[in-house]
């Protein structure tokens, strides 16, 4: 635990108290930072030896209109795992792009700006990554409701119905029988 | 009079020689690759959203269908995602069969790894022996979970149920045989002179290299950095278990089939010891009733050592009875994008479907 | 009369080359353990695709492709001699024939597939002209060292002048032999030298475009070339005896073939030539000097 | 009458002048009409024979010409092909300069088969080369000089043989000469080199490529087809007429210039693989040809020599298609750069055609022109039991298999270019060439016999027993080629073949779109492979590639570049210099006046 | 025209097409445990040389584009199996924005498996039964492909949200 509290106490005295630093579990804790802090922490941390961005995450506080942005930063010396959180605005989010201290983040934040709708300036590739010719909203966005968008695209099916008429029977009949 | 530099061709989902469903848009210049762009999504079912809708349970045979060669990496990092946030206390020896399933499953994806990397070579006989051998880790998975695949036998809170009579010995039996077979194996495609001509210094990846770009896994191991989930953030029992990391260092393809051959030594030692150590006991804790069950606001990280790499679930619950958000962080991730698109640049083209399956990128944990 | 017991040998040969594919199917099962399709599986195929309907085609030579090459192998079953029977057209010289038209069906595919458009069938094919670059030459090289011992250049008289078991090529041009046989390899696309069909890398290679018919055409013109090439290696180096004789010496040549195509994996192209310049070229270089000495 | 064999191609060049300042069609036109009187007048001359003896100057300058069957047989190719040549050129529609340059090559081309004497073969060589160099100086000087500078070494080098023989035999008849005096070795090479340069035989070949791809493209099959064969006549008349005596004595001579043939044949292959430029692939592709016809004369049996005069035939048959087509393609696309091209076999059909049966005679596959030569090298050299040398043919001809391939999927198969969406078949007069030469190509394919009846009169009149042969079969020392027959098997097996083909279900066109790409969109992707098409050969033959005879060359031509930079110093143009230097030489010569005459 | 159809059920190659998560049991199929290739079925890398086409599992916008693509490749007469309930009516993702719920909309189907990832063994029983259709002459999925072209294209371009959509010649 020693290696931790030392790390947080250096976050502490670099960013004043805007950074609320908090140790959650056994080799992982917490540092809340307003946006505008988040580059040079991220800088800085990344001086510190915490190299690894497992991955940034993104969770939709929808009742308090908020996205909460989660760097995931581990560092291979220390063995500790640091959860780096901000809010951004849910209406017109945008985020500098960090793709200057983590290369790898192009992929990450090109995932995000399709999923969410979150623009990242500066980053070059944000091309749509998993959906092709998506004409709906940023689909994990809390304001979507899938199930509505699958009532419409593709009818919920209901068997009952017959939905063409097909020449042989298909599925019971004689030769379903085994 | 514009001139024809260079051709392009697809290594698309139609094409023996991507390891999945993944497309790889190359441009060459006679046999060398100039460029190359990859294109996920097209096994994208929006996991994450339709985890949004069900409940904490329901959620447990939903979460292994995400990576195929190895869904029990799924269901332990979700149930440990869940122990955590809710506070569960899960019995030692439900610890010691996870790690058990946890270290068959990384048996029988490694040996689904050697049969991918001999196909992209051409030598068709191994991919013959090594999935009928990984078929005898199958049938264990079927007698102890009842599926052969997807098992959903890992839950929150333990383990589904107890080791059926003399699972023990058939077990150490078919670890017996999978330990002759290695010196089949070495013979026919270790130690084949041309499988080294083919794989020894192509696709060299740099220490930095693949610390910068977040490669994971035995892919980092084989560029010679030691690190190993299991031992930097253990988690379950294996701070009790002795085994030691391998590293190849060569950071080419050869070397990367090296690493998961050592490792599959190394996870026979595992489970041969998780057998004799296993003490007896319950193996579930009693969870409350799945419609009524609320876990307080709070966020976790949880990490586990794949066959593919460093596979982590962001799990976030916000005090009702289903999950706010659960991110998933599959270990192709960056292997099969960026670092593909990078490693790839000036492959010849019989050695990229190679490269793509000894970095043994696995599209479903790209895209959930 | 001629005309009939052409057709005769023709069908028997094309028998034989689907019989050998069948068995080499089931023997290369037999070392996968497993068990593999019945031995006449490959006449199933054919029957098959030559069945298929609106097969599609890229335009005229795409359609002349396999046409050619059904022509050139069926040319050359013209100057093999079966076993201790005569061929249809043997003269002074025809193995210079025979070597120029083996060319002809790979040519003939070639020129079908490139019509084709698809950067696989090329790749595919520019791979297959440049092993031949490999292998002809060396197979070249063994048979020069027979002829010129014999003084002879007609494939009929070097079976002749060999006679029964003890008097094989084999033993005196031991050397030749070996080269030769690691040619065969390359030639009839067998694994380690199984570029131009790699599934992995180009997608079955030029077969990529052919359906149907095309590829009915295409799996009999490649069964009739397994024993137009084991039979050419068996007359040089095996000679005489029965027709009884030559299709087992021919059935064993192509299983050692398929036993060494299970057990390698692919070369790249350039390893393969280079592998070809090197370690065969100075096997045939050293099967020629003993020819020489020992003239 | 046959004055006017030559002179109608010297005065057809200046009337074509004239009448091409107004409209280039008529002067093409007329041009040609004057290259068909010569074709006209050869054939029948084979009987009547002639010797002519024609001065120019009293006293001075005697030009005699004499028809021997050698020069017959080659004055017939190098005709048919010029006048082909101008059929293309009035497609072409080439400018007056070049009518005259090229009329006077030719002219230069008939001079050089018909002399009789040294001087008159010295005079029409100078003709020829210069006039050939003058109908593409104008665009391309560069290639152009170094072509002439290749070729005046060479004639100067012919010119001090010539004056060798000249004052030992005293007469400049070319007859042989027999007990010559101890230098047969140095005079002969210095007489070969000339025509070695020409026939562009290994180690002299530079200028080759460079000349055949700039040279305008309705010349160049001329150019390499005919003109390329003065060097094969100069040898084979050193070989064989000449300085017979000595070549038939001294074997070794001979072998090392089979050597010399058939590494020129493969290396020249090998380069041809890795070209881009189709004119280059083929430039080297007839220097590879060349090199086997230098291999069967350097065996020096009668079989070989019979083999490299049919080689030389079929390589001025197949070759010249080549370069026609090329030729027919670049009138309708503007380039003759492989990579620049694609798919044209749904415009171009009957080019396609063409090439085709172009590429197979060059690779030289039985029924066509190219195998039979080949098959009377390869007995020649089991005869005579040098198995290497026969490795090193083969491997020239598995070459010959490779650069075909290359030239005609990246022109004709492969997909269409866009710009090339609207372009048609090639104009009729381009096309005529290449009807006209595939008759040749198919006819001495099936019956090689004719061909051999011309050449065995040739060997007899040099003292060599001819190929036993009937018109359809060709019999070596060890065994009988019947071209004939392997043609009826192979349209036999043609017809099995469509046979089976036909019985079953019809297809069906598909679009180019229509293509395998593992499930994407086939549109807009450049789907041509064509860019580096043997990469991984050029990598693995990299070292080997890198040791070039240019490189020498140029080494020598720096050197002549320095040595001229002093003399320019000297002269620097002051008189007081050059008296000095005046004194300097006279003092020099009287030393050696005095000094010399003593000793 | 018997002997074709016995052989076209005797020797059916399979299209080398992992779309779904029912691919994983492809490979043990295929290799020496159940051995796929003792019917005569072996993979092939390109729709031109295969007959039948397997759709494991669930069945993406963007897989299904890519498998009409491949479908229309292929030489009739050509089969389909699908794997699972998720090519019946979605399956697992029934409410996910990203699968297609019914395969028979777009591509006729001529066989289903039961079992989320059905096993080794019923695959091969499909095999078999997909031979005895044939040999009785029922499996004409790509027959019903070809009369109703223009149902089937209607049905793909609602889901690829375009109005018109052809599968090759744009």
């Amino acid at each position: 635990m020693n290696g931790e509290m030392e790390i947080l106490e250096k976050v502490k005295k670099a960013f004043g108290e805007k950074a609320e630093t908090a140790p959650k579990w056994e080799r992982q804790s917490e540092i809340k930072v307003p946006l505008e802090l988040l580059h040079p922490l991220l800088g800085y941390l990344r001086a510190q030896g915490f190299g690894h961005l497992a991955m940034i995450s993104c969770v939709d506080w929808i009742e308090e209109g908020e996205f909460e942005l989660v760097y995931h930063l581990w560092s291979y010396e220390k063995r500790l795992h640091l959860l780096v959180k901000t809010r951004i605005d849910r209406e017109n989010p945008t985020v500098e792009t960090i793709i200057p201290i983590f290369r790898i983040a192009e992929t990450y934040e090109r995932e995000l700006h399709e999923m969410f709708g979150i623009d990242f300036p500066g980053n070059p590739n944000l091309t749509p990554l998993f959906l092709e010719d998506w004409d709906g909203s940023p689909p994990m966005r809390r304001d979507f409701d899938t199930r509505k968008y699958v009532e419409e695209k593709y009818g919920m099916i209901d068997l009952t119905k017959e939905l063409w008429k097909r020449e042989e029977p298909v599925l019971e009949g004689e030769n379903g029988e085994d | 009079m514009e001139r024809i530099e260079h051709f392009e061709y697809f290594i698309g989902p139609q094409h023996p020689g991507v390891t999945g469903n993944m497309s790889y848009h190359l441009w060459a210049r006679g046999d060398e690759i100039v460029k190359i762009v990859s294109s996920v999504g097209y096994l994208h079912r929006g996991f994450e959203k339709l985890m949004e809708y069900r409940f904490w349970i329901q959620n447990v045979p939903m979460v292994p269908r995400i990576c195929v060669p190895e869904p029990d990496v799924n269901e332990i990092l979700y149930a440990m995602g869940v122990e955590r946030l809710a506070g569960l206390e899960v019995p030692e020896r439900a610890q010691y069969i996870r790690v058990l399933v946890l270290e068959l499953a990384r048996l029988s994806a490694y040996l689904f790894y050697f049969a991918g990397v001999a196909g992209a070579l051409g030598l068709y006989t191994i991919p013959q022996w090594a999935i009928g051998d990984r078929d005898y880790i199958l049938d264990l998975f079927e007698e102890l979970t009842g599926g052969r695949v997807y098992h959903i036998f890992i839950t929150p809170g333990g383990v589904r149920r107890d080791l059926p009579p003399g699972f023990k010995e058939k077990v150490r039996k078919v670890l017996k045989h999978l330990k002759d077979r290695l010196s089949d194996y070495d013979r026919l495609y270790f130690d084949n002179a041309l499988f080294i001509k083919r794989t020894k210094g192509v696709a060299v990846m740099t220490k930095e290299y693949a610390l910068e770009m977040g490669v994971t896994g035995p892919n980092l191991r084989a560029t010679g950095f030691r690190y190993d989930v299991r031992r930097g953030d253990p988690y379950l029992v294996y701070p009790k278990l002795e085994f030691d990391i391998p590293v190849t260092g060569g950071g080419d393809n050869y070397s990367r089939v090296m690493q998961r051959r050592l490792e599959f030594e190394e996870s026979i030692r595992i489970i041969e010891q998780v057998l004799d150590m296993m003490p007896e006991g319950p193996v579930i804790t009693k969870l409350p009733n799945p419609f009524r069950w609320k876990i307080e606001k709070n966020d976790v990280y949880v990490r586990v050592e794949s066959s593919k790499g460093e596979f982590g679930y962001y799990v976030v619950s916000d005090g009702s009875e289903k999950p706010r958000r659960i991110h998933v962080r599959g270990p192709s991730y960056t292997h099969g994008i960026q670092v593909a698109q990078e490693m790839a640049v000036g492959l010849r083209i019989a050695d990229v479907p190679v490269f793509l399956f000894s970095m043994d990128v696995c599209p479903p944990d790209i895209e959930r | 009369m001629v005309i009939l017991e052409f057709f005769l040998v023709l069908i028997g040969i094309t028998a034989l080359g689907l019989l050998y594919g069948g068995i080499a199917r089931k023997w290369s099962a037999r070392i996968q353990r497993r068990y593999g399709p019945p031995f006449y599986q490959n006449f199933l195929d054919v029957f098959k695709l030559l069945g298929k309907k609106n097969t599609k085609s890229h335009g005229v030579m795409f359609a002349l492709g396999p046409v050619i090459a059904f022509t050139g192998i069926i040319l050359s079953l013209f100057f093999l001699p079966l076993g201790n029977s005569r061929p249809l057209l043997s003269f002074e010289g025809d193995i210079f024939v025979l070597f120029y038209l083996l060319v002809i069906a790979p040519l003939g595919m070639a020129l079908g597939a490139g019509e084709a458009a698809n950067p696989n069938a090329t790749i595919g094919i520019a791979r297959g002209l440049t092993l031949m670059l490999g292998y002809e030459l060396i197979f070249f090289l063994s048979a020069i060292a027979v002829m010129v011992k014999f003084n002879t250049a007609s494939l009929w008289k070097i079976v002749e002048i060999q006679g029964t078991f003890p008097k094989w090529n084999l033993f005196p041009f031991f050397l030749s032999a070996f080269a030769g046989l690691i040619a065969l390899q390359g030639m009839m696309g067998e694994k380690p030298f199984d570029l131009i069909v790699a599934p992995h890398e180009i997608a079955s290679g030029p077969m990529v475009e052919y359906n149907g018919k095309y590829l009915g055409l295409l799996q009999l013109y490649h069964a009739i070339a397994i024993v137009v090439e084991t039979g050419l290696f068996v007359n040089v180096f095996l000679g005489g005896g029965s027709i009884l004789t030559f299709i087992l010496k021919t059935f064993f040549v192509f299983m050692l073939a398929v036993t060494i195509d299970n057990i390698m994996p692919r070369f790249r192209i350039g390893q393969a030539v280079k592998f070809y310049w090197k370690y065969p070229l100075i096997i045939s270089l050293l099967g020629i000097l003993v020819v020489f000495i020992w003239r | 009458m046959t004055f006017w064999v030559i002179a109608s191609y010297f005065l057809g060049g200046i009337v074509a002048y004239v009448l091409a300042r107004p409209s280039r069609k008529i002067g093409a036109f007329v041009a040609l009409l004057f290259s068909i009187y010569p074709l006209y007048a050869l054939i029948p001359a084979l009987d009547g024979g002639f010797y002519l003896r024609f001065t120019v100057i009293p006293y001075y300058l005697h030009l005699s010409f004499r028809l021997t069957l050698l020069g017959w047989f080659f004055a017939l190719i190098a005709a048919t092909l010029y006048s082909l040549s101008l059929f293309s050129a009035y497609s072409e529609k080439r400018d007056s300069f070049f009518l005259l340059s090229s009329m006077f090559s030719a002219g230069g081309l008939m001079g050089v088969f018909l002399a009789a004497d040294y001087l008159t073969l010295f005079i029409f060589f100078e003709i020829m080369a210069f006039f050939s160099a003058f109908t593409f100086i104008r665009e391309h000087r560069r290639s152009a000089l170094k072509y002439i500078i290749y070729s005046l070494v060479g004639s100067y080098a012919f010119l001090a043989a010539l004056l060798v023989i000249n004052r030992s035999t005293g007469s400049l008849e070319i007859t042989p000469l027999s007990g010559f005096g101890g230098s047969v070795p140095a005079v002969m090479s210095l007489f070969i080199l000339a025509f070695w340069v020409k026939s562009a035989v290994m180690p002299f070949h530079p200028w080759a490529p460079s000349a055949y791809a700039d040279s305008p493209h309705s010349y160049t099959p001329f150019f390499s087809g005919a003109l390329s064969k003065s060097g094969v006549y100069g040898l084979v008349l050193a070989f064989f007429y000449i300085f017979a005596g000595f070549f038939k004595s001294h074997h070794a001579f001979g072998y090392i210039f089979a050597w010399i043939g058939a590494l020129t044949a493969l290396f020249a292959g090998i380069y041809a693989l890795l070209q881009d430029d189709a004119k280059k692939l083929l430039a080297y592709s007839s220097i590879s040809q060349l090199g086997y016809v230098a291999f069967g004369l350097g065996l020096g049996t009668s079989l070989s020599i019979t083999g490299s005069l049919f080689v030389a035939l079929g390589h001025a048959v197949f070759e010249s298609l080549l370069f026609f087509v090329i030729a027919a393609v670049y009138i309708r696309t503007g380039t003759t750069m492989l990579t620049e091209m694609g798919g044209l076999i749904k415009k171009m059909p009957i080019s396609f055609i063409a090439l085709l049966f172009g590429i197979i005679a060059a690779a030289g596959i039985p029924p066509t022109v190219g195998f039979p030569g080949k098959w009377m090298l390869y007995e020649a050299v089991l005869e005579k039991g040098y198995p290497l040398l026969a490795g090193a043919i083969f491997a020239a001809s598995i070459t010959a298999f490779l650069y075909c391939y290359r030239l005609i999927y990246s022109i004709f198969l492969g997909p269409l270019k866009k710009e090339f969406r609207d372009v048609r078949e090639a104009p009729f007069p381009a096309l005529v060439p290449l009807l006209l030469l595939l008759i040749p190509l198919l006819f001495f394919g099936l019956f090689p016999g004719y061909v051999v009846d011309v050449t065995d009169s040739i060997l007899r009149e040099f003292g060599y027993l001819g190929v036993p042969h009937t018109p359809a079969k060709l019999l070596s020392g060890l065994g009988t080629f019947n071209g004939l027959a392997v043609g009826i098997t192979m349209g036999a097996a043609f017809v099995i073949a469509f046979l089976v083909h036909a019985v079953f279900s019809r297809s069906r066109k598909v679009s180019e779109l229509n293509n395998y790409t593992a499930g994407e969109v086939a549109e807009g992707v450049s789907m041509h492979y064509v860019a580096d098409f043997y990469k991984f050969i050029e990598r693995e033959l990299h070292g080997f590639l890198k040791l070039r005879v240019e490189a020498l060359f140029n080494w020598i031509a720096e050197g002549i570049g320095g040595l001229g930079e002093v003399l320019r110093r000297v002269y620097a143009g002051d008189i007081q210099a050059y008296l000095v230097y005046l004194i300097l030489f006279l003092g020099f010569l009287f030393t050696l006046y005095r000094g010399v005459l003593r000793w | 025209m018997g002997l074709f159809r016995w052989s076209q059920s005797r020797s059916l190659w399979m299209m080398h097409f992992c779309t779904g998560c029912g691919a994983v049991e492809m490979p043990p199929t295929m290799t020496s445990r159940y051995d796929m290739e003792r019917f005569g079925i072996i993979p092939m890398a390109t729709p031109r040389q295969a007959d039948i086409l397997l759709i494991t599992g669930y069945l993406t916008v963007k897989t299904l584009k890519r498998v009409v693509r491949s479908y229309e490749q292929m030489a009739d007469p050509k089969y389909v199996i699908g794997f699972g309930s998720c090519t019946i009516n979605g399956g697992m993702y029934w409410d996910s924005y990203n699968t297609v719920k019914q395969l028979d909309l777009y591509i006729p189907v001529d066989l289903y498996i039961a079992g989320c990832m059905p096993r080794p063994d019923s695959i091969i029983d499909a095999f078999v039964k997909l031979r005895e259709m044939i040999a009785k002459g029922e499996a004409n999925g790509w027959k019903r492909y070809r009369e109703n072209l223009e149902w089937y294209r209607t049905n793909q371009a609602k889901v690829f949200n375009v109005e018109k959509w052809s599968a090759i010649e744009p």
